[in-house]
């Protein structure tokens, strides 16, 4: 089994890595070795995928984890599936990180437990038993957390280590609870005995609810969502592609792998809880985003956002499903595989981007960047892509996906239920709203960043980055338009994918090629192709008419700006004062966002200065809130430590005469 | 020597136990002789060697069962823990003895005194171990409580002395109830079982506790319960636990978090098995599920205010004492399994998390948690090793204590829901306190540290003798989260089923 | 009168007897919580420890095992004599008050034993006297001493008679211990017990505890409670 | 083969129309202001002059700031052609929906708004800070009235949407009626005209649009004007076709019904043209931070029709 070898190889590299890391040559070793590992893991995926459809490798039963069950492997077509999702940016951020690695603070501490992350994640997905599952699960959130803790001397990146353990363990304790449940009291941990096993439906709901809090803090979910935007930015930028794009991937893989391959039946009413908390983070989490003037974090948030658009598509599945509505259900799937595999390629671009800029700035304050697109050509190209496609432009892939998603939502109200009707459109307009505020976030950060005049002398001398790193951002703005180009192909692959899942395959004809018409013929259909090629023809038109009937005379001049000629670059719009109106309306409510701008007395030379405040309302009100009351209590508590002798002695004596009274009572 | 000791112990030359408790014993008297405390440090290491080697035997030729003293599969790898544990112990010891004797905190007189004690201690852990009589059971559990009262003062420091009184204090009012508890169950076996030893010979007890007097083993149990829970460190008797563990020597914080605890668990889970096969009497389920969550939030909580390196280890070996009782009060195939692992691991990962503790603190020369930091940077081996111990502490994966916990929950949630939440809440909150503790230590720029010059120049051999125990540790307990061997197993199951 | 009604009547009077003979342990355990005065705390301890010689003599001829006669030497000059001799001497020789100081009020404390024995009576009800080594009386009354013991730690401040409440705690499971039919390992304990008390005793003198023995010194007691603050 | 015939000349049509109904939005403005006002031609003078000019590009601004034009005129023109106008029967019609046409205007948003901070100045940041701001809430109004005519006529392609309404399916809906105002002010917001913008103005502090082409000059700025007048266009198309369809050619109507068709479009958007040209002169330029409760309300009155829709069906 390749993938086995794969894993193998991971680990092997992870250990040479904790041996060698003294040398700078096994750095570049390691992470070649990681590009060849990942790059064949996509290979197994996809043929895996082509070969075999539905029907799954037998499982492969290895002599360790729990003595009475071992250790079960497994590889269906949904593992194949995000094996590829998985390992393909893993192999572009190895590539990335063959020139990156050797920049970040320490290499040390990262180039060692590179491999292991992705040994990890690879775990998750091919896991056919729970304990095995648990274990690369929290394999993966631990050397994450040493990841991001590799700049260790910086106490935010410690802080944010702090917040992101805790929640992942969280989170693990949710699975760990919804397996207990599904494998009973016998514990039959293995997947297959999982998928027979008979569950009251209190115990069913248990199990939901648990996979969405257990996934969704991984995923990060809102309310859920505080450490990832902590916690991603924080670690190298080439870890923080592999978080942002690939581990929310993993942590979306458990939820399908729970509720859709273990759990068969699950009320429409929790699929109804998932699109609604789905929209509100696609809201919230760009909202976020467009707050922040830190490009990482602001890609971070954006995450959150298009989770939660990849919720919201589960979410109608689950609720279609639930009523019977089994080809839309297999849409709504197929539009969150989409979104997912697009979400995993120009996230982990952008990231990988903010990386290149990072090296050739050294900053990732939006408001001292400005003008690299001149200085970093290649760069700013595959950013631009990135963002556009990010911001769902035809005819590039994030549009093909969220496309489908509106496509499935709009039929929502075919699930007869008055919540469902009244919740869907609410859930659209949320969903609208992000993918508005998406186009706005990223062309301020673009903008800001790669177009107008640098806004610091770090920006001014920037220079474009070695090819490897050149290379790990072509490649996935190659495949964004190629995956917005040929939408259909992907989805009648994705749909092998989700046929053992719903049990329907959707209907070849309807997705001829190459009108992507997913409900019906007239319910309306999008031809990538047949876009590109007509808008290449009128842009030719254009060309053609403007070339004839006018001149191509061009002058270069300072420019005019209506006669005002400053030539100070702060006197650019920056990021803060680009997002100005949009924080006047939302930001106010949502973050209580402060203004504060200082006038100097008339006369005098000092600068005026503006400061802004914005406060995460769920961060200060549930997170900091439940730290004051553990602080409460241990406060309490703690004054167990400084009491007499004879008052321990009391304690045991209370003791004592509590458990005999209980006798006492019970034997009378 | 060997007459001298064939007269002092029930069992002759030939039987592997003989050795396992003879050694230790003629070790105590010997050093309490021998002059120079250098030689007893090594004396020491080989003596626990060979105890082990002699444990090690057991597994092969099993002694016959006599009134007094016996092995079936609950305590032949306790035994097997506690010879190790106490031999990896005596190494590490005798590296760090010998550092705190060069900066003069210890005088050479304190310190053969020590190691006879260190002796005399391990003898009555494996004594109370392989005890068949309930009687001597509790007698060893005594004399290991002077021992260790003795060892805890060895500093003679104000602190060291209020710890070990405290210490001295409460468990003795522990094993005055855990006597009245032990004379209740003969008084419920005699009926049955006859006069004289038979009645209290446990292994025969086992056989016929169904005709005992239900509601006197009931009423042993509750002060069997307190008794020996005041030992193992249940809140809310735990008191003497944190002190005693901060105050006296790290090896000896080792020795009680690893074995002292597990004995004292041990005793109660003889007698919870007798009234497992009683039947009649009352569920000790409920009990000991109460006293575990309580200790587990108790210490959850303490841990967020401890400054004191030493005592923040020492609260989370009550948290885990509390997740194992909990675990043995569900009862049940996987929950018992998962207790019996998780003492296994606790011992090794915790005494080796003192280990660490040890070294860092005589690095640093200090033990207030805020001036440590920044050790990975500072010593990248003891660093990275104290990250591994804690994590593993903390039940991550792939060290032990995760597939432990893993059972638990899970197990208990399927059974119980209720039950299980409040004690993945105080996990998770002990989660946290280990967790931000762990990062303000382990990372960040280094802290003050102790210059070489005035630390002690101890050759290579010594400083590898003192690391080693450490690493086997940390290993042992990754290779048991991932794999563990059938007899360990088979014996775990063979128990668990005993255990109700 | 055949011998079998003698047995039987010796046997009751041999059950009367002990339970007479525990009866007046139980009240002196009283008496000490009642006490105010040092001097008599430990004058009513030896009695206390004398009675308990009495009872393992007693029990040493009713079950003719000879071996109790070795606890009930123990119990007699151990405890009887030498311990009180050695409190003596600690009161003067670290001139400690005199006086008990209480936690908790005479009364209350009375009623608080009085409802510890009641709670022991109420817990050896169900306990039929056929299945037991010893008659319930014997066993109420053991259990109360023991509970009045630990009781008395926790309302006395004053460390001798702490320890004197540990004492009479210990006195009680003696007193169980001998009363249980044919128990073994009794002299070890008690023997082990001893030593347990020599430690306290040396450790009072030792840790030169002259008020309390829940701290070694009253200044040091703000400072230091396990952890700075 | 009729349908790759009329595709190509609505694409040609929609280029040819647009800015003479520029032209014809100025008149009567210009007359209610008591002015003679240029004739209905003159937007053409004006491209053609601008075509003829150099063009002047600011040193500091990067290779986008000149395929930018382009790339926005192509994505506008584009998502016309796709809008069926006096026929249904056309090759574009299914290559994409609205859903998509919204899409294609987004992208050419997109590109003007980076034009305007590439140059660096402040007005171009402006310009495009507020573009995306009246946008962020403008796309989704229209998504929304999408949504709700979706429900309505179970499709989101424009030519099934048309059919579906002539068809008689459909009656006067409360739903369809609001979504028409919603639509109507998502049209002038994105088209930049009063109370939202002042496509006139060159008063910097009040610009959007204008704010970001600010420093386009010659053929560049050519294709901006020629962008704005297109999509000023597609909107009046996508109003007349979608809610008032009657006149509208269909796939098996001769040249005949086409020829009709066509003349009913004109007529269409003219009239709509006049009614525009009327309003922007009774009303006044809104500050912008009103901006957002207007399209709040658009896309609550957006909101209500899809609401809307299950009552009257409850009832």
């Amino acid at each position: 089994m390749i993938i086995g070898t794969v894993l193998g190889g991971f680990l092997c590299l992870g250990v040479l890595g904790l041996l060698g890391s003294s040398l700078a040559a096994t750095h570049r070793l390691i992470y070649a070795g990681c590009l060849v590992l990942a790059a064949t893991a996509t290979g197994d995926g996809l043929f895996h995928m082509i070969r075999y459809g539905q029907e799954a490798v037998p499982a492969v039963v290895l002599p360790f984890g729990l003595p009475w069950l071992k250790a079960h492997f497994r590889l269906d077509s949904l593992s194949a599936f995000f094996l590829v999702a998985v390992n393909f940016p893993a192999a572009l951020a190895s590539l990335f990180g063959i020139a990156y690695g050797s920049h970040v603070p320490e290499p040390r501490r990262v180039t060692p437990l590179f491999p292991l992350f992705l040994f990890a994640m690879n775990g998750v997905l091919v896991a056919d038993d729970a304990f095995v599952f648990l274990v690369s699960w929290e394999a993966m959130s631990l050397s994450s957390w040493l990841l991001v803790l590799s700049n260790h001397t910086d106490a935010a990146a410690r802080r944010a280590g702090l917040v992101y353990l805790v929640m992942a363990v969280f989170g693990t304790f949710c699975l760990l609870s919804a397996f207990g449940l599904l494998a009973g009291p016998t514990g039959a941990f293995d997947f297959a005995a999982m998928r027979v096993a008979k569950l009251s439906p209190l115990a069913t709901s248990l199990v939901v609810l648990l996979a969405i809090l257990g996934t969704g803090s991984k995923a990060g979910l809102v309310p859920l969502h505080a450490w990832l935007p902590l916690a991603h930015p924080a670690a190298p930028s080439h870890v923080s592609a592999l978080m942002s794009g690939v581990m929310t991937k993993v942590a979306i893989y458990g939820l399908i792998r729970l509720l859709y391959d273990l759990r068969g039946a699950v009320g429409w009413e929790w699929g109804f809880l998932m699109m609604v908390l789905g929209a509100a983070a696609a809201a919230l989490g760009v909202l976020y985003a467009l707050m922040q003037r830190d490009l990482k974090t602001l890609l971070a948030y954006s995450t959150v956002e298009n989770v939660g658009i990849i919720f919201i598509a589960l979410g109608l599945a689950i609720a279609f499903r639930d009523h019977g509505e089994v080809a839309l259900s297999a849409l709504s799937m197929v539009a969150a595989l989409y979104h997912v595999v697009n979400h995993a390629l120009f996230k982990s671009l952008l990231f990988l981007g903010s990386g290149a800029v990072m090296m050739a700035t050294g900053e990732r304050d939006l408001d001292r960047l400005g003008g690299l697109l001149n200085r970093m050509p290649v760069t700013g190209v595959c950013f631009l892509v990135g963002a556009c496609a990010i911001s769902a432009l035809p005819p590039l892939n994030g549009f093909v996906s969220e496309w489908l998603v509106f496509q499935s939502l709009f039929k929502g109200p075919t699930v007869a239920h008055w919540a469902m009707r009244f919740g869907v459109p609410v859930v659209g307009v949320a969903m609208a709203l992000a993918a508005a505020f998406a186009a706005t976030c990223f062309v301020r950060a673009f903008g800001v960043a790669f177009l107008g005049r640098p806004r610091s002398d770090a920006a001014r001398a920037a220079r474009e980055v070695p090819w490897p790193m050149l290379a790990a951002m072509a490649v996935p703005a190659v495949f964004c338009l190629c995956l917005g180009v040929f939408p259909v192909m992907v989805t009648t692959g994705i749909a092998t994918v989700v046929e053992p899942l719903v049990h329907v395959v959707l209907p070849a004809a309807v997705l001829g090629w190459p009108w992507l018409s997913p409900v019906s013929l007239t319910a309306g259909s999008y031809s990538a192709t047949m876009v590109l090629l007509s808008g290449a023809g009128l842009m030719i038109t254009t060309l053609l008419l403007v070339r004839h009937l006018g001149t191509r005379a061009i002058r270069r001049a300072p420019v005019w700006d209506c006669g005002h000629q400053e030539d100070i670059a702060n006197a650019q719009y920056s990021a803060d004062s680009f997002s100005q109106p949009l924080r006047r309306v939302f930001g106010q409510v949502v973050f209580r966002a402060r203004e504060e701008v200082e006038m100097p007395p008339p006369g005098s030379t000092a600068p005026a200065r503006f400061t802004l405040f914005i406060t995460d309302p769920l961060w200060t009100g549930l997170y900091l809130g439940l730290q004051r009351v553990i602080d409460a209590i241990a406060d309490r508590v703690n004054h167990l430590q400084f009491q007499t002798v004879r008052r321990y002695l009391l304690m045991m004596f209370l003791t004592l005469v509590l458990l005999l009274l209980v006798v006492a009572v019970r034997q009378q | 020597m060997t007459g001298f000791l064939s007269s002092l112990l029930p069992v002759g030359p030939a039987d592997p136990l003989f050795w396992v408790l003879g050694l230790p014993l003629a070790g105590a008297l010997v050093m309490a002789l021998l002059p120079d405390w250098r030689h007893a440090a090594w004396l020491n290491v080989l003596v626990s060697a060979a105890t082990f080697g002699a444990a090690a035997c057991l597994v092969f030729v099993r002694p016959v069962e006599t009134p007094l003293l016996f092995i079936d599969d609950f305590n032949i790898y306790l035994v097997g823990l506690t010879a190790f544990v106490g031999f990896s112990t005596a190494m590490f010891s005798a590296a760090y003895i010998g550092r705190e004797s060069r900066i003069r905190r210890l005088a050479p007189r304190n310190l053969r005194f020590y190691h006879s004690m260190y002796q005399a201690f391990l003898f009555t852990m494996l004594l109370a171990l392989t005890a068949n009589n309930i009687g001597v059971l509790w007698g060893a559990g005594e004399a290991a409580t002077l021992t260790t009262v003795l060892m805890v003062s060895l500093y003679r420091t104000r602190e060291a002395i209020e710890a070990a009184w405290k210490y001295f204090i409460l468990c003795s009012v522990g094993i005055g109830l855990a006597l009245f508890g032990t004379v209740l169950v003969y008084l419920a076996a005699q009926p049955v079982m006859g006069d004289g030893v038979a009645a209290m010979a446990w292994s025969q007890m086992i056989r016929r506790a169904g005709a005992f007097q239900p509601e006197l083993i009931s009423l042993a149990f509750v002060f069997l319960l307190v008794g020996y829970g005041t030992k193992v460190g249940l809140a809310p008797l735990h008191a003497w636990l944190p002190d005693a563990h901060a105050e006296g020597p790290t090896p000896i914080s080792a020795v009680l978090s690893g074995l002292l605890l597990n004995v004292a668990l041990y005793a109660l889970l003889r007698f919870k098995m007798l009234i497992a096969a009683n039947g009649h009497a009352l569920q000790p389920g409920p009990l000991m599920i109460g006293m575990g969550c309580s200790s587990i939030f108790v210490a959850s909580f303490m841990l967020y205010r401890r400054g004191d390196i030493k005592r923040l280890f020492a609260y989370s070996s009550i948290e885990h004492m509390g997740i194992i009782t909990f675990a043995f009060g569900m009862g049940g195939a996987l929950a018992n399994f998962a207790g019996l692992l998780h003492m296994t691991m606790h011992s090794l990962v915790k005494s080796a998390i003192f280990f660490a503790v040890g070294m860092i603190t005589q690095a640093t020369g200090t033990k207030r948690i805020a001036d440590i930091r920044g050790l990975t940077a500072r010593a990248p081996l003891l660093g990275w090793c104290f990250v591994v111990a804690v994590l593993a502490i903390a039940g991550l994966p792939p060290m032990g204590i995760f597939m432990s916990e893993f059972l638990v929950i899970s197990s208990t949630f399927a059974r119980d829901a209720l039950l299980a939440v409040p004690v993945m809440i105080g996990l998770l909150i002990t989660f946290g306190a280990l967790i931000w503790r762990l990062q303000g230590m382990a990372f960040g720029p280094p802290g003050q540290w102790v210059p070489d010059s005035e630390r002690t120049h101890q050759s290579a051999l010594v400083r590898a003798v003192g690391m080693a125990p450490l690493v086997i540790h940390l290993i042992l307990a990754l290779i048991a989260g991932i794999y563990l061997p059938d007899a360990l197993v088979a014996w775990f199951q063979a128990v668990g089923k005993l255990l109700g | 009168m055949t011998s079998a009604d003698q047995i039987v009547a010796l046997g009751h009077v041999s059950y009367d007897m002990a339970h007479l003979i525990g009866a007046v342990i139980l009240m002196m355990s009283f008496g000490l919580l009642y006490q105010r005065r040092l001097t008599a705390v430990i004058r009513l301890y030896s009695f206390q420890a004398m009675v308990l010689a009495l009872a393992a003599a007693w029990q040493a001829f009713v079950q003719d095992a000879p071996h109790l006669y070795a606890s009930a030497l123990i119990a007699l000059l151990f405890k009887g004599i030498a311990v009180p001799f050695a409190l003596n001497w600690l009161v003067r020789r670290l001139g400690i008050h005199r006086t008990v100081e209480t936690a908790l009020g005479i009364g209350p404390t009375m009623i608080a034993g009085v409802g510890l024995v009641a709670l022991s009576i109420v817990l050896v009800l169900p306990v039929t006297a056929s299945a037991a080594a010893m008659t319930r009386e014997n066993l109420a009354l053991a259990m109360s001493v023991v509970l009045l013991g630990l009781l008395m730690m926790i309302t006395r401040r004053n460390a001798v008679t702490q320890v004197v409440g540990f004492m009479s705690l210990e006195n009680g499971l003696i007193l169980a211990a001998v009363g249980a039919r044919g128990m073994p390992l009794v002299v070890e304990i008690s023997i082990a017990f001893s030593v347990l008390v020599a430690m306290a005793l040396f450790g009072i003198f030792f840790f030169r505890i002259r008020e309390r023995f829940d701290s070694l010194d009253i200044a040091y007691l703000e400072t230091f409670r396990g952890e700075r603050r | 083969m009729t349908a790759f015939f009329f595709g190509l000349l609505h694409t040609v049509l929609v280029l040819a129309v647009a800015p003479l109904l520029t032209g014809l939005v100025r008149l009567p403005k210009a007359r209610l202001q008591g002015r003679q006002g240029a004739p209905a031609i003159q937007p053409y003078r004006d491209l053609w002059r601008l075509l003829q000019k150099e063009s002047v590009i600011a040193d500091s601004a990067s290779w986008l700031f000149r395929i930018a034009p382009y790339l926005v005129f192509v994505s506008v023109w584009l998502a016309a052609t796709i809008m069926p106008t006096f026929t249904t029967d056309m090759i574009m019609t299914p290559a994409a929906d609205l859903i998509a046409l919204v899409a294609l205007l987004g992208t050419a948003r997109f590109f003007t708004a980076l034009a305007g901070l590439d140059t660096g100045t402040p007005f171009g940041g402006l310009g495009s800070s507020r573009e995306m701001f009246v946008a962020s809430i403008g796309e989704p109004a229209m998504l929304m009235v999408i949504f709700s005519l979706s429900l309505l006529t179970h499709t989101t392609s424009p030519a099934n949407m048309i059919a579906y309404v002539t068809g008689g399916h459909i009656g006067i809906e409360v739903s369809a009626g609001l979504a028409l105002v919603a639509m109507v002010m998502v049209a002038i917001a994105e088209n930049g005209r009063i109370p939202i913008d002042n496509p006139a103005t060159h008063l910097e502090l009040t610009m959007i649009h204008e704010a970001m082409v600010l420093e386009y000059s010659g053929r560049h700025l050519a294709l901006m004007e020629a962008a704005a007048m297109v999509r000023l266009l597609l909107f009046m198309s996508i109003i007349s076709s979608l809610f008032f369809p009657w006149g509208m050619a269909f796939v098996d109507d001769g040249v005949a019904g086409v020829a009709l068709g066509l003349l009913a479009w004109l007529a269409k958007v003219s009239a709509l043209a006049m009614v525009l040209g009327f309003f922007e002169s009774l009303v006044a330029k809104m500050r912008v931070f009103r901006i957002a409760d207007f399209l709040g309300g658009a896309l609550l009155l957006a909101l209500l029709a899809t609401i809307f829709l299950y009552v009257s069906e409850a009832v």
